[in-house]
């Protein structure tokens, strides 16, 4: 009870940090310091926070152009991702990854990419090699509903499933490809996760609006990978509450309705948390996070791009 | 003749090829989208339908394979990709399907696709959003490669290739979008594999494509207050190249400087000077290419500016290449910040 | 009832003619003038003919390496397709494409090619130029068990789905990719048929060795398909009696038992339609047949090569 | 020293590889298959286990990224497939995530993958089964390319690239399978990046690659009794590519012929011969190259003894650029058809 309490304030605290981290990057966007495609995840903080608190450290996490949050919620250092997207040779990726390209290896945090599903079979990969030095943890990978698009998610999972692979699939399904609705994409009224089930998969559904229900899902899930029932797979709905890509909110375009829009708001996952743990710490934890942001924001400013020789020096 | 921008154009050429042939159908991931690719389709769906205009899933190599089956009984469609290196996800549709299916049928199917990749660049768009492929392209037999490098250009090639019965990739460098020029309201259609000279000159032949050429427009006319006169061609087709004109050019000038938006090695301007090698001996000085250095595209702003090389650094190439000094120069004043194409730009894609 | 009688005869025909004309590339081949990589339906035919002949000759097949049934059973000139493996400039493709690059559009056949899975997607952009110009044929691909692993037709049939395009595809499984049973690339007891229709189509199964059944049901199918029941899938078990590319048996390499194989040879789709026809006509059908593809194998022998102007010329 | 076969060759070095790091897996469609992929992966399943020995589904996407994966953690990924062609279907993992993993990550990860690509030729393999794409994969910063002749190159070659931190793409043309030579029983590595001068000579510098050298070295043996001294030069890897060497040689014999197995145009030998142009002005005679014409290749029998030059083209080109008559050559009687490596081979694939 105390412990589930205690859990619970946890992930309230993740979420609230993740949140306020990508809105100090949205507000300080337009200083022009930030030089990157920057895609943030203001809305669906709950996957993140909820996936990652079920998993182990020595789990590994891959993801997409949309990693801030993953990176945090699994431990990636806030000071070097946040040099990252300023450039900077302080950066996780020493400044030639930016925003779309975050690492934290001691986090397990193995890297994100901007190419829509890519990683995916990477993570398979991951699981392969797990197996083959029979580890006990398990690979992770993040993605959003557009990825399942691509053949090379079908093609990844069918193989982890050949394989029995430690691997768990979660798709962030937010409704949207930048602007493009489902309907454009795939096929009405089919379910994803019963979709990719037919692949010879376990699969799952959750709100991926309640950490809570996230949390104990993944936890569940991820006990029956590392009991050898082979890869999962998760869909969990959420919502992008700004622009694809970029600080501003762009409901003006008209991609998407105003109601719909606002019922998801109300949803906001933070706020369904705060109610439950009713903590009264909001406000010591909003300062000190508040403290540890403008620190990182700093810190980033103040550090040193790499120079062209490091950067040739890698490569050759 | 009224201007328009290089991405009106495109628009312009759009709405043109698809009046003029109801074969002409377009699609990819975000074409009617409230944007329009960088608002180069914008206006098409709402006048044409949503069965000749629409959105696609995320599946580039099925895509590419629908548009080529599609062209086999004489639809032709205009497929977009907001960046080329997404594009690579189709390689074995576009390169073993595509570029082959006239020869390995005999000549009796034709497969008139057009491939419209835009080319990122600068605000940190970093290894995979700012490649620039069109050497691999160009490597491959049955595929032209058009890269225009202004509106003109742009309108009259992508109706040319529109109504090519052949494959054609065709780049557009994202910083050109904004620029513009005279482009008559008509029809006109500008010829595949026939390079353009934007400047004649006497002392040195410098060729150059896509964005580069405005980089080079620039530095040719400091170049020319210097006492040196540039023959400036811009390429426009990489495949199939127009190797003649250059060669003639070369043949005046008896300097080439090839210039190139991509890694230097095995490039578009590695074939370049070594074409030209073959068939001029007697050259001035050394043949000389300008291209990026055979590294992956940089991220981070700290490291944009020495990788992309521009106006300044040809200039400071071609003063080299005439043995006179560089040091002085000093007279490109960047305007903006070097990794945005103006300053009107704020990211953050 | 004569009608079907009669029905049941033209698809015995078809199946025996292609048996023969493949034997007769089999019994030639060593005599080394058929120059290419050249993959045998034999044991295989009651797909291709059961599949084409419930199709109007105005519908558009596509088809893979192993193509020489579909192209005959489609209508393609048997003369056309001999010459093109002799190389000879008369061949459907000026020789310029080999056994895996028949067409003849006239047939509706519109091309074969060399890629495993490439074609589908061609297949499909058939039934979108077909249903933007209201025409009233369907697009139809053959592939096999081991195209269905690349990502291209899952992403193929997403697509169809989602436009609700005139195509059927067909899935001829013959347990084999090369050397590799489907154990070693699909989950255990995961049924193609079922896995596909969670894509969102409609999908079938049937006996790819009875030409009857595979008859009615692509007619059956196709009916639907006309009407805008959208796409739809079938899977048809096979077997392929002959090495993966080449004209001999294979049996010996080990890789799939001869009890198998013996299973599979009792259930011959010829042998078995023969039977049900009763026919005394064998003999004159074969001796028929076997001067008609003797003549091609003349008049392919006595071709000329294209020349390489020729070659040229078509590619600038 | 005993010899062995090229194929042998290469299934020792796995053998090798295998048995001196844990580390070592290999994969692709018909790894473990009774013909053992041209009988070089033959006896691996049995001696190292269905783990690190197995067969995939056809899914040559995915499949590099989870060799990618793998690598990730320390595994050395040796993947296979049976034809350069079907790669084309993974160029989005090699391309946009192998060769800049490394630098995108800013030095902290590296890919030690190495990919095994057999290239088709001959027996009507055709457009979609014999290209030659090594140009494609040298334009890329961050790919290794190899490309070994002979069989001692290649078992010293592959070991070197699956040791390699790199990613490599290793390139076997199928006619050098049955090509025998000497082979040390024990491991050993060449070096990628550097040049093999084959043979010395004075006056012409040949550079040649893959199969290519074979074709060569027939080539330089005849141009020898006709009194032209030519040296050799094998590539072995296309990127890095060795061009020290070749303008060290080019210094010396001050000609150039550049082979290449690919078509003519953007490939290696425009390379080559650019970069030795921009180096060397004075030329005897002006360099030259001697690739495949800018088309698709043929499938008919009619048609691909033109497509291919050999050693009989080589010997011409060389004596034209001497100024020599080519029409008396008569001596490289064929042996068997052009179309296939020996007179045990009968086909199909
Ligand atoms: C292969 C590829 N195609 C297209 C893009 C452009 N793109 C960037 S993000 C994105 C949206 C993908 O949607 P989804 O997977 O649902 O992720 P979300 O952005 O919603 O988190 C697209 C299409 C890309 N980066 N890569
Ligand atoms: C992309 C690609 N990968 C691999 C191959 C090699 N290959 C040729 S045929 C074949 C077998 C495919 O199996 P299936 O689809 O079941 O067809 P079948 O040969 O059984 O008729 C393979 C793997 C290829 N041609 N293309
Ligand atoms: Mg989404
Ligand atoms: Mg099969």
């Amino acid at each position: 009870m105390n412990k589930s309490r205690n859990n619970s304030l946890e992930l309230f605290k993740s979420m609230l940090r993740i949140r306020m981290v990508e809105e100090s990057i949205a507000e300080k966007y337009s200083e022009g310091k930030m030089r990157c495609p920057t895609h943030l995840s203001i809305g669906q903080e709950a996957i993140a926070t909820g996936v990652c608190s079920a998993l182990e450290k020595k789990d590994l996490v891959l993801s997409t152009h949309r990693a801030h949050a993953h990176y945090l919620a699994k431990g990636g250092s806030l000071k070097s991702m946040i040099a990252e997207i300023y450039g900077k040779v302080t950066g996780c990726s020493l400044g030639m990854g930016g925003s779309m390209h975050l690492i934290d290896k001691r986090a397990g945090f193995m890297g994100s990419t901007a190419i829509v599903g890519n990683t995916i079979p990477v993570a398979v990969g991951l699981a392969l090699s797990i197996k083959l030095k029979r580890r006990k943890n398990i690979s992770c990978v993040f993605f959003g509903d557009g990825a399942v698009e691509e053949g090379v998610f079908y093609e990844a999972v069918n193989f982890a499933v050949v394989k029995k692979l430690p691997i768990l699939f979660v798709c962030e399904n937010n409704l949207y490809s930048v602007y493009s609705g489902l309907e454009v994409r795939q096929p009405e009224n089919r379910k994803i996760y019963k979709m990719v089930r037919a692949l010879g998969i376990d699969t799952h559904k959750g709100d991926g609006n309640d950490v809570e229900e996230v949390f104990s899902l993944t936890k569940l899930i991820r006990e029956k990978i590392v009991n050898n029932a082979g890869p999962q797979f998760i869909e969990l709905d959420t919502y992008r509450w700004r622009e694809h890509c970029g600080p501003n909110y762009d409901n003006d375009l008209g991609y998407r309705t105003e109601e719909e829009f606002m019922s998801w708001k109300k949803r906001d996952p933070i706020e369904t948390q705060r109610k439950r743990i009713k903590s009264n710490e909001y406000f010591n934890l909003a300062e000190s996070f508040a403290h540890e942001i403008e620190e990182a924001h700093k810190f980033a400013d103040k550090s040193k791009y790499p120079s062209y020789k490091q950067f040739r020096s890698i490569q050759s | 003749m009224r201007e328009i921008s290089f991405a009106r154009a495109i628009n312009e050429a759009m709405f043109s090829a698809m009046k003029t042939s109801k074969e002409v159908i377009t699609f990819g991931l975000g074409v009617p989208d409230p944007k329009g690719v960088f608002s180069t389709t914008t206006g098409l769906q709402e006048k044409f339908g949503s069965e000749r205009v629409f959105d696609t899933p995320t599946s580039e190599n099925a895509m590419t394979g629908i548009g080529i089956g599609a062209s086999l009984l004489g639809t032709r469609p205009v497929m977009v990709h907001q960046r080329v290196d997404f594009f690579l996800l189709a390689m074995d549709q576009i390169i073993n399907n595509a570029s082959k299916w006239k020869i390995m049928f005999g000549g009796t199917s034709s497969v008139p696709i057009t491939i419209r990749l835009i080319v990122g660049h600068g605000w940190g768009q970093g290894p995979t959003h700012s490649q620039n492929l069109h050497s691999i392209f160009s490597h491959i037999p049955g595929l032209k490669v058009v890269m225009p490098s202004n509106p003109y250009d742009a309108k009259g090639l992508l109706l040319e290739s529109i109504f090519d019965d052949d494959p054609t990739i065709f780049l557009e460098h994202r910083w050109l979008h904004g620029q513009v020029g005279k482009v008559p309201v008509e029809e006109y259609r500008v010829p595949v594999g026939e390079a353009k000279v934007i400047k004649k000159g006497s002392d040195i032949t410098i060729t150059s494509l896509s964005y580069m050429t405005v980089e080079s427009m620039h530095a040719v006319k400091e170049l020319e207050k210097l006492g040196i006169s540039c023959e400036l061609i811009d390429i426009r087709t990489t495949s199939p190249l127009d190797i003649k004109r250059i060669i003639r050019s070369v043949n005046k000038t008896k300097r080439l400087l090839a210039i190139d938006s991509s890694v230097k090695s095995f490039s578009v301007s590695s074939e370049i000077v070594a074409s030209v090698s073959m068939e001029i001996s007697k050259l001035k000085s050394p043949p000389n290419r300008l291209a990026l250095d055979d590294l992956s595209s940089p991220t981070s702003f700290g490291l944009t500016d020495k990788y992309y090389p521009g106006a300044l650094e040809i200039t400071k190439t071609v003063l080299k290449m005439f043995g006179k000094k560089t040091k002085s120069l000093n007279n490109f004043k960047k305007i903006h910040p070097h990794d945005v194409p103006g300053d009107w730009f704020k990211g953050p894609f």
